[in-house]
């Protein structure tokens, strides 16, 4: 496979898709979208064969070309552990999601299939790129079709949606550039003037960790903006808001992909740049972070027990879900960031399942709301019964992949600090708690009035559904089962990352920090609360204008 | 005056002729399209290839009075490019509107030989008589729809407060001129040099800066001068709008170069806080204005307002001693350029049915009923966006690179800068993304059928649209040419 | 034959019977129970070679059989392999057993349910994951099968799906387990954290290695730290995983309502298997518990308490299965209080002999319910012993078993943990034992009086179609009443006699089989048997046992009546309602199960509700709010700004004027400098 | 009536510039140059301040006229009487004469004449008296290094230097002429002129 | 007193025309008016110009040329501006600036 640019052929192969979508009739829009997302995933798949997991911490297969000589920056792809599982998760789900498509998406069927084989280009790009300002623009690339995913096809609100996905995103991104483009002429400066490697990750990598580093303030501001950009995508408590409404708005597998991969961008952006090039901002900013990881775990999950729409609960469960990403990273163990990345690409699997199957039911009612359920499991019962199972693997029940992940992350945290670790393991019941509520409300009791009067159109799910769903099934159960699969690609990964970092030895948790936190919060609130007249006036002229335009 | 001055000044000269050649052709053949195209563009062809062969070289003509180098040719291209443009896309407005190609394009030829003045001036005296012929002409293109209120309304406040602003710059340059002793731009540096030399600026140099810096900054439409922008830019004829969005600003920003950079570069520790202040004053109050717009050709003044923001940022980033200031504030002139164009052309394009507005209603549904210029402005409207890979966003990164360098030399405030850029950069992406939530999230009220436009305007949006993809995809080149450009005189 | 293949079946076939029916059995319609019934009969088969083997010495101290490396996260390393030891062969012998024959019950009980396959697909999978819990060779497989019996039991509670109150009982069981699952995963994280190792008898060995060989004084918790956490903690925090599975206080409330559930799931984990992994656990866990005293002070306390709640509430209850439901939270109360005085011989006696006739009695109860059209209160039932005599006589032995009446299976088990506690010097426990005692043959003749006995109260439409239960039913019962009978005499049974009949005795035949599991644990308890005397302190034990058992039968006789042979005698309805009258709080409180499911609904259901929807306010408003606040002020903030374009050129000529002075004002102050 | 008011206008007016030439004679001891400086300064700022305040807007222009004419006196004063010769051609004979002849294309009989001023005249006035103490201020602190003689201007120097130094500007101003007069008929053609 | 050779006098007298003409520029609402104010400014700048070039050795060519320069563009401007005033007037049917305001925010 020497000499074959694999990657690129990873990366750019769904272009190719969409370039043909684009230029071919409508009605070979959803076959050749299709096929363009099999092919890249076939690659993806020649990728993990070629692989070589003893070496998985090392960058292999990678590709460089100059680019914009003036700056040393450069076309450079390369895989690692990490990035292998992340873009054999995008190439699975990006195909899982077309599919997923082919019914509900009646409207502009070939500008879809373009804005998601883009999307689909731009994540396998984030994960690939070794050049930070390639990776920046392939994390930008990503944006761009998501919005139009959303405003197009989704929900009645999804202008608002959409836009505030955007924007929200966009704050973080553009400081990070600021940060990139700030740690490159750090570099610069350091090198006598001299640009070359001033963007390239591997030469970055090298000079923070062992080549002398980066100054502590240039350390501290650049992870500042590096930790709002990917806090605001994973996404982290407080800076979720997004997440719910993007989730709620956008069309099903739109959904799928943002939380079963887009979500991942902000954790592995965590895992490559912020806490390998800047290792000492990252142990100053690590119990912060930990502290919102926490926060998150919890907090999602009590807001996900009263929602009244399906996706909304989901969403919020995301939350909670990535919270121990976050928090498994930021332990700097390695169970802990091995269970990171595992709850990574689970949250990927059964997030992504969850979302579809929401999917199949709104297909059939057009309604999420939870309230109008009721006594699916006498109707529909393969949908229930396949709904039940991501729900226990959501709810980490142990055997699918979910426990082991969470697991992992939990034991690392343990290590870090044993009352962390309770709190986030309290989350456990609140995780029964919000699921099973969904799912009694879902399956359980006679059939409601609501689907009742739906007739025959509620038929059970379809065989093209349990297509799309299928693949993630059996990959929870044998994730769940043979961890060790994961566990061997991204061990290296994990070891290079936190010899980087620094295990550290176990902090306390301040007891000062937590009340400062404390009070802070309870500050934000009186101010809030105080001025809420005002702000809700604002949101319902800006409501009632923007209704209007 | 010298053979070789005559070389030299060959490109200026030929645009004279082909402002002239105009004129001649609309005489010979009245009421026209073709000859005037064809002596137009051809003209604008030859003045191209004349300032790439002159402009390999640097030289100067008239006694110092006048002088190519590489930031010359830079510029001028860009001028001859957008003027160009311009009038590619200026005949599928103008025909249904009734109003004639060639005196259009006459007077933007004209202008664009302001603007080559302006761009090649080693002389205060140059400077100024290339700013009136640059802006003049300008003024008479607001009011060009002379029928039309709007066009004409914005015309008399372009011109009341452009001449205003002019007396107000000629004030200012009277005072260096009388302390200087001299209009020769690098003798006023000179003189600089030693006048302060003893500690600081004289009242009277002080008096000129503020005099001079306030002309400028309204050139520029930098807050808080910066009135005259959207009123002017709402009531042009778009075509015109389009132009006077980057030609006068590009060459406001050349007169900039020449006389704050050059001439006054001496005093650059003085004009660089007040530099500062405009670019946060102008980014921040340019992108809270255009949030609230509904007509996109003064939401995209406002736009424009907020880009000379960044561009300032680069004029800052350099006076506190980082070259590639200079450079990004280039390559952004150049990136400004192609994408605001490209996005006029379209707003254009939709008008070419007379009596459409301007107004983001018009958008709904265009996505649909015209796919190709849908996505074409989206285009654009994402290189406005700062987002990659396009012209826009690179632009926009290298003049952060530049505030962040500056930053890190030890100008601390440039890196608040950067960040109050970006979040600016991130604001502004609500209104050009609602441009496309028009286009594509809204059923238009009544449904139209589709345009046809000409070959003209399809053109000029292939290049608009090559060079903004290739300018962000392909950097490198231009960097080159900017590099060389911004050592000329930095 | 080579038992490292076999053992793994073990588990393997009903997983292997779950899928299949999962998949297949809708379409085998009445057969659906073939393959499930044999593969849990086939498992049964090969759990007694193994047990056998394993009782006989075959495996010594134990042994593991490895599957594959399941967690291989560097040192954080999980194998997926199977233990089998002395105590999990007795643990095997139950769930297999009683495992069986619910499944063969079950045959006859649900076979005019629509769910018919899928109620023996959740039975396998219930079997497979009992079975990997008792099988289980590290923490985390333990706790893998943990959740999966608890995920089965859901699974099983809520299995008339339709029934409102399944679904929230089936959901309260899960929730109200999590919550010791909680205790029970991070227990397993410190048990990593301090060792390093997560196979329990290596975690174990590190975990108290250090306190056994020292001359620490029991009690010095000091003594008994190898990591930083500290191990009554970890004995604690597995505690509570125990306490949540065998439902002690305060997280008993789930058990009751789990009777939702049809009722061979009742008996079979509801009694018999499920909620003895909590006392297995612990069990397991020893050595841990004996290296921290305080934490088994905890365990017996909880355990007594629980046992003296739940009998209490059991006395008034009229559901014969919360009857029943009650009554096993009792006998598990025992069960820990064993544990916590460190009887884990007796508790894991108790254990045995209690599933087999709780599994007796549940099951028997199923068949009277199944006779009166599925009514369950006893109130509406009476006289029934010569309508259904199989299941009544059936149903007598378990009673008479539970009441402590020797010489059958209860009276050996439940007077070797008093005597124990007795002994170890939990005299306290030992009274409140006695008590609960007292309440349990009380109220399990209750029970019998109010069911079998006296007058008929069953409904005119029902009554003429009462008939016994068909033989797949009964001869379960019947099976299950043989060990109920001799159980305790064959577990007790001291072997040929090494001296005088009633003199020396020495340890039972489960107290030996047990020996070398719980050696480590009674080494570091430091507690030498004391000789057996039945003329010394035994004897008075023994005596007091069957004392309170018999006062407790009599009361019961009294006020609900007796048929047994010649003794008959009739309710007394008056003295109840006067003693009720006279003691109100109680009666009000034991009706109403001590107000526990109101507190729960108040602290979950009200306050808990009203935090999380506080917290959603908090979202909307306040975090969300700042955002879209930021959002709007920012708009405003430009339409403001843009009212300084007026439109009139003056206006605009004088801001540029000002911004001309200021500017050269701002000059002028440089220039100044 | 009508001749004694226009009488005593222009015999205030003469006072208004005589007196100070007198006062500069008288009190500080001047030369001719300075009377004729103060007279002419001062016509040229009260013409200046009338073109700015008077109701009608005829009378403005021609008060505009007689400032530019006082101010080419000044330039004669100073020296500099070529610039003199092209302020009176070109303002007062051009300009001013364009002016006049927009101001009867443009003037309504209905204009108000109550309404000369913006409502902000107040603080146009305060801006103006602000822009001119700061520029008296800055005029006053600076050292020009000027000589206090008059340099009386050669114009053949002027011319050499015009067209040695300067050709380049001189021939430029002509493009600007004639784009300016290309566009501006453009502008002010009627409509009617073009299809419609 | 020695105002005829003094520069600070004339320069004084430049800047007092110049701020007149900014007053009328900000005060006046006819437009022509405001052009006409505009003419003062430019011959107040003018007249520094001169002032410099006759006061400063070596400055009166430049100055008399700058200054004809100056003349010569605000006639080109005036020509512009007048054009433009037509045009809007027969657009408007008034000469009030302050009324051209169809255009703001």
């Amino acid at each position: 496979m020497d000499g074959l640019p694999i990657l690129s052929l990873v990366t750019f192969l769904p272009l190719a898709g969409a370039i043909a979508v684009a230029i071919l009739p409508a009605r070979y829009a959803r076959p050749v979208a299709l096929g363009a997302a099999l092919l890249a995933w076939v690659a993806s798949l020649l990728l993990l064969v070629g692989f070589s997991v003893g070496r998985g911490g090392l960058f292999q297969f990678t590709e460089e070309l100059s680019w914009i000589p003036l700056f040393g920056i450069k076309y450079k792809l390369g895989v690692d552990g990490l990035s292998l599982l992340l873009v054999v998760l995008t190439t699975t789900l990006s195909w899982v999601s077309i599919l997923a498509s082919f019914k509900p998406i009646q409207t502009r069927i070939k500008e879809y299939m373009v804005s998601f084989l883009i999307l689909e280009v731009g994540m396998i790009g984030v994960f690939l790129a070794l050049d930070t300002f390639l990776f920046y623009i392939f994390w930008e690339i990503v944006l761009v079709p998501m919005y139009l995913i959303i405003g197009i096809w989704g929900g009645a609100n999804r202008i608002y949606a959409t836009i505030k996905f955007v924007l929200y995103t966009l704050v973080g991104s553009l400081l990070m550039l600021v940060a990139i483009l700030a740690t490159a002429f750090a570099f610069q400066a350091a090198h006598g003037g001299n640009w070359t490697g001033a963007f390239d990750y591997e030469v970055l990598r090298a000079y923070a960790t062992s080549g002398g580093g980066f100054g502590p303030s240039l350390q501290l501001l650049a992870f500042g903006a590096f930790f709002l950009a990917f806090a605001i995508k994973v996404p982290m408590f407080p800076f979720h808001t997004w997440l719910p409404d993007a989730h709620v708005e956008a069309p099903t597998a739109g959904s799928v992909i943002l939380a079963a991969v887009m979500l991942k961008l902000g954790a592995y952006g965590f895992i490559r740049f912020a806490i390998s090039l800047y290792p000492d901002a990252a142990q100053t900013f690590a119990p912060a972070i930990i502290v919102l990881s926490l926060i998150a775990i919890i907090y999602g999950a009590i807001v996900a027990l009263v929602q009244p729409d399906l996706k909304k609960l989901v969403a919020y469960s995301s939350v909670s879900h990535m919270g121990f990403v976050t928090l498994g990273i930021f332990v700097f163990r390695p169970q802990g960031m091995e269970g990171a990345i595992l709850q990574m690409v689970n949250h990927g699997l059964i997030t992504g399942a969850l979302f579809l199957l929401v999917g199949v039911i709104y297909e059939r009612t057009h309604d999420r709301t939870i309230a109008k359920m009721g006594g699916l499991a006498g109707r529909t019962p393969v949908y229930i019964a396949i709904f039940g199972f991501f729900v226990f693997a959501s709810a980490g029940l142990p055997g699918l992949s979910g426990f082991v992940g969470e697991f992992l992350a939990l034991v690392g945290t343990f290590s870090f600090n044993p009352w962390a670790a309770a709190i986030a393991t309290f989350v456990m019941i609140l995780a029964a708690a919000y699921l099973l509520w969904m799912f009694q409300r879902l399956a359980t009791g006679e059939l409601s009035d609501f689907l009742a009067g739906l007739g025959s159109h509620l038929t059970d799910i379809s065989p093209t559904e349990i297509l799309t769903l299928a693949p993630l099934g059996a990959l929870v159960v044998a994730f769940g089962l043979f961890p060790g699969i994961l566990l061997d690609i991204m061990d290296g990964t994990v070891t290079r990352s936190l010899a980087d970092v620094g295990t550290g030895t176990a902090i306390r948790i301040d007891p000062v920090f937590v009340a400062a936190a404390l009070g802070a919060l309870v500050a934000i609130i009186v101010v809030r609360v105080a001025t809420l007249p005002l702000v809700r006036r604002a949101v319902t002229s800006e409501n009632a204008s923007s209704g209007a335009a | 005056m010298t053979f070789g001055d005559l070389v030299t000044i060959a490109p200026f000269a030929a645009a004279i002729l082909v402002a002239a050649g105009i004129i001649v052709a609309d005489i010979v053949a009245p009421g026209k399209r073709g000859p005037v195209l064809v002596v137009a563009l051809v003209g604008l062809a030859i003045v191209g290839l004349l300032t790439i062969v002159t402009g390999s070289t640097a030289a100067t003509a008239f006694g110092g009075a006048y002088k190519v180098d590489d930031l010359t040719t830079f510029l001028d291209i860009i001028f001859i490019g957008i003027v160009a443009l311009t009038i590619l896309f200026g005949p599928d407005y103008l025909t249904p509107r009734g109003l004639p190609l060639a005196e259009f394009a006459a007077v933007l030829v004209f202008a664009m030989t302001g603007a080559m003045l302006l761009a090649a001036s080693a002389d205060l005296l140059v400077l100024f008589i290339g700013l009136e012929l640059m802006v003049l002409p300008g003024y008479l293109l607001a009011g060009y729809h002379k029928s039309d209120g709007y066009s004409t309304e914005g015309a008399i406040k372009y011109f009341l407060l452009g001449s205003f602003s002019s007396a107000i710059f000629l004030f200012g340059l009277s005072f260096v001129w009388g302390l200087t002793g001299t209009t020769r731009i690098a003798e006023v540096a000179d003189h600089l040099t030693t006048l302060t030399a003893g500690g600081g600026l004289s009242a009277g140099l002080a008096l000129g800066l503020a005099f001079m810096t306030t002309g400028v900054a309204f050139k520029i439409a930098a807050v808080p001068f910066h009135y005259w922008t959207p009123d002017a830019y709402q009531g042009s004829p778009t075509p015109v709008t389009g132009y006077l969005s980057v030609g006068p600003k590009v060459g406001a920003f050349a007169l900039i170069l020449r006389l704050f950079v050059e001439a006054l570069g001496p005093l650059k520790a003085d004009w660089l806080a007040v530099i500062v202040v405009l670019a946060v004053l102008t980014m921040t109050l340019g992108n809270l204005v255009a949030l609230t717009q509904t007509n996109v050709k003064r939401m995209l003044a406002y736009s424009s307002i907020a880009h000379t923001g960044y561009m300032l940022m680069g004029l800052a980033a350099f006076a506190a001693g980082r070259i590639e200031g200079l450079e990004g504030l280039l390559y952004y002139g150049a990136a400004y350029s192609v994408m605001n164009l490209g996005a006029f052309a379209v707003i254009a394009a939709l008008q070419k049915r007379a009596g459409v507005t301007s107004n983001l209603d018009t958008f709904a549904g265009l996505g649909r009923r015209e796919p190709l210029l849908g996505i074409l402005m989206t285009l654009f409207l994402l290189s406005l966006t700062g987002i990659p890979p396009t012209a826009g966003f690179f632009a926009k990164a290298y003049v952060i690179l530049a505030a962040v360098q500056a930053s890190q030399d030890g100008a601390g405030v440039m890196g608040l800068l950067a960040v109050i850029a970006v979040l600016n950069a991130a604001a502004a992406a609500f209104y050009y993304l609602r441009v496309v939530v028009f286009m594509f999230m809204r059923e238009p009220a009544s449904e139209q059928p589709a345009l046809r436009h000409g070959r003209l305007l399809w053109s000029g949006l292939l290049v608009a649209t090559i060079l903004t993809v290739a300018l962000g995809l392909i950097p490198g080149p231009l960097l080159e040419i900017v590099g060389a450009a911004a050592r000329a005189i930095g | 034959m080579n038992l490292d293949s076999l053992i793994p079946l073990i588990a393997a076939l009903p997983l292997a019977g779950f899928i299949f029916s999962a998949a297949y059995g809708r379409r085998l319609g009445k057969q659906a129970h073939v393959v499930p019934v044999a593969a849990v009969g086939i498992a049964w088969l090969i759990a007694m070679v193994v047990v056998y083997s394993a009782l006989t010495g075959g495996f010594g101290e134990g042994h593991t059989i490895k599957l594959w490396d399941w967690i291989p996260a560097g040192a954080f390393h999980v194998e997926a392999a199977f233990f089998v030891d002395n105590l999990t062969a007795c643990l095997l012998i139950v769930v297999t057993t009683i495992g069986l024959l619910v499944h063969v019950y079950s045959i006859g009980y649900m076979s005019h349910d629509p769910g018919y396959w899928r109620f023996f697909a959740y039975l396998n999978l219930f079997m497979f994951s009992m079975l990997l819990l008792v099988l289980g060779d590290s923490w985390l497989t333990v706790f893998v099968a943990w959740e999966l019996v608890g995920l089965s039991s859901y699974l099983l509670i809520g299995f008339w799906y339709r029934k409102h109150s399944a679904a929230l009982a089936s959901k309260k069981a899960f929730i109200v387990n999590r919550v010791g699952d909680v205790g029970f995963a991070l227990g397993i994280m410190a048990i990593f954290v301090d060792t390093g190792t997560l196979n329990i008898r290596d975690s174990i060995a590190a975990l108290t290695g250090h306190a056994v060989g020292t001359t620490c004084a029991v009690g010095q918790a000091a003594c008994a730290t190898v990591g930083p956490i500290p191990v009554w903690v970890i004995a604690l925090l597995v505690f509570a995983g125990a306490a949540g599975k065998s439902a002690q206080f305060p997280l008993h409330v789930w058990l009751p309502d789990a009777m939702e559930g049809p009722t061979p799931v009742s008996a079979l984990i509801h009694a018999a298997t499920m909620v003895n992994a909590g006392v297995y656990l612990i069990a397991r866990a020893n050595p841990i518990f004996a290296s921290a005293p305080q934490a088994m002070v905890v365990v017996a306390s909880i355990g007594i308490f629980t046992a003296i709640l739940a009998a209490s509430i059991a006395m008034t209850q009229t559901d014969i299965k919360r009857v029943l439901a009650y009554s096993t939270l009792s006998q598990l109360g025992y069960m820990f209080a064993a544990l916590g005085v460190g009887a884990w011989t007796a508790a894991i006696f108790h254990l045995m002999t209690h599933g087999f006739f709780k599994g007796l009695l549940f099951l028997g109860s199923g068949s009277v319910i199944h006779a009166v059209h599925e009514e369950q209160d006893m109130r509406k039932m009476g006289g029934l012993a010569k309508k259904i005599p199989q299941t009544y006589r059936t149903m007598l032995i378990g009673a008479i078993a539970i009441a402590g009446i020797p010489p059958l299976a209860g009276f050996f088990s439940k007077d070797e943990i008093l005597g124990e506690a007795f002994k170890a010097g939990f005299t306290w426990v030992w009274a409140i034992g006695v008590l609960v005692a007292i309440l349990t043959a009380f109220y399990m003749f209750r029970l019998i009086g109010l069911t079998f006995w006296g007058e008929s109260r069953v409904d005119k439409d029902v009554e003429p179609n009462i008939h016994e239960s068909p033989s797949v039913m009964t001869v379960p019962l019947w099976l299950l009443a043989i060990p109920s009978l001799v159980l305790g005499l064959i577990l007790s049974w001291p072997g040929p006699p090494a001296g005088p009949l009633f003199g020396q005795r020495g340890p039972g035949l489960l107290a030996r089989w047990l020996e070398p599991v719980y050696a480590q644990g009674v080494a570091i308890l430091g507690r030498h048997e004391a000789a057996f005397a039945l003329f010394g302190v035994d004897g008075v034990l023994i005596l007091v046992s069957v004392a309170v058992a018999v006062i407790g039968m009599v009361i019961a006789w009294r006020l609900f009546g007796v048929e047994l042979g010649s003794l008959r005698r009739h309710g007394n309805h008056e003295l109840v309602r006067d003693l009720t009258a006279r003691v109100p709080f109680l009666y009000r409180a034991s009706l109403n199960k001590w107000w526990f499911d109101d507190l729960n609904h108040l602290l979950f259901i009200v306050i808990g509700g009203r935090v999380a929807a506080l917290a959603w306010w908090f979202d909307v408003n306040v975090v969300d709010g700042i955002v879209n606040g930021i959002g709007s002020v920012t708009r405003r903030s430009g339409g403001g700004l843009a009212r300084v374009q007026t439109g009139r050129v003056q206006n605009y000529a004088l801001g540029i004027a000002i911004g001309l002075i200021v500017m050269v004002g701002s000059y002028a102050l440089m220039a100044s400098h | 009536m009508r001749a004694w008011l226009y009488l005593l206008t222009a015999a205030i007016a003469g006072g208004v510039v005589i007196t100070p030439a007198l006062l500069v004679v008288v009190l500080g001891k001047g030369s001719v140059d300075d009377a004729l400086f103060a007279a002419l300064g001062t016509l040229m700022i009260v013409s200046a301040v009338l073109v700015v305040t008077m109701r009608d807007i005829i009378r403005c222009g021609l008060a505009m006229i007689v400032c530019f004419l006082s101010l080419a006196g000044i330039y004669v004063i100073v020296g500099a009487p070529l610039v003199a010769a092209a302020q009176v051609i070109v303002y007062i004979g051009a300009i001013s004469v364009l002016i006049l002849f927009a101001i009867m294309l443009t003037q309504s009989k209905a204009a108000p004449a109550s309404l000369v001023f913006q409502t902000q005249a107040a603080p146009a006035a305060v801006a103006a008296i602000v822009l001119v103490v700061l520029i008296t201020l800055g005029i006053g602190a600076t050292d020009w290094g000027a000589v206090s003689v008059r340099v009386r201007l050669a114009t053949e120097t002027l011319a050499r230097i015009l067209f040695r130094d300067y050709v380049l500007p001189f021939e430029v101003v002509s493009v600007l002429l004639l784009a300016a007069v290309v566009g501006g008929v453009f502008i002010a053609k009627r409509e009617d002129d073009g299809p419609a | 007193m020695n105002l005829a050779n003094s520069l600070d006098a004339y320069l004084i007298l430049a800047g007092a025309l110049f701020s007149i003409g900014a007053f009328g520029f900000l005060a006046r609402r006819n437009a022509i008016s405001m052009l006409m104010s505009i003419e003062l400014m430019l011959n107040g700048v003018n007249l520094s110009i001169v002032a410099f070039g006759s006061f400063i050795p070596g400055l009166e060519a430049t100055g008399s040329i700058i200054a004809l320069m100056v003349i010569a563009v605000a006639a080109a401007e005036a020509t512009v501006g007048l054009a433009i005033v037509v045009a809007i007037y027969r657009n408007r049917k008034t000469p009030l600036v302050d009324e051209y305001d169809a255009m703001r925010r």
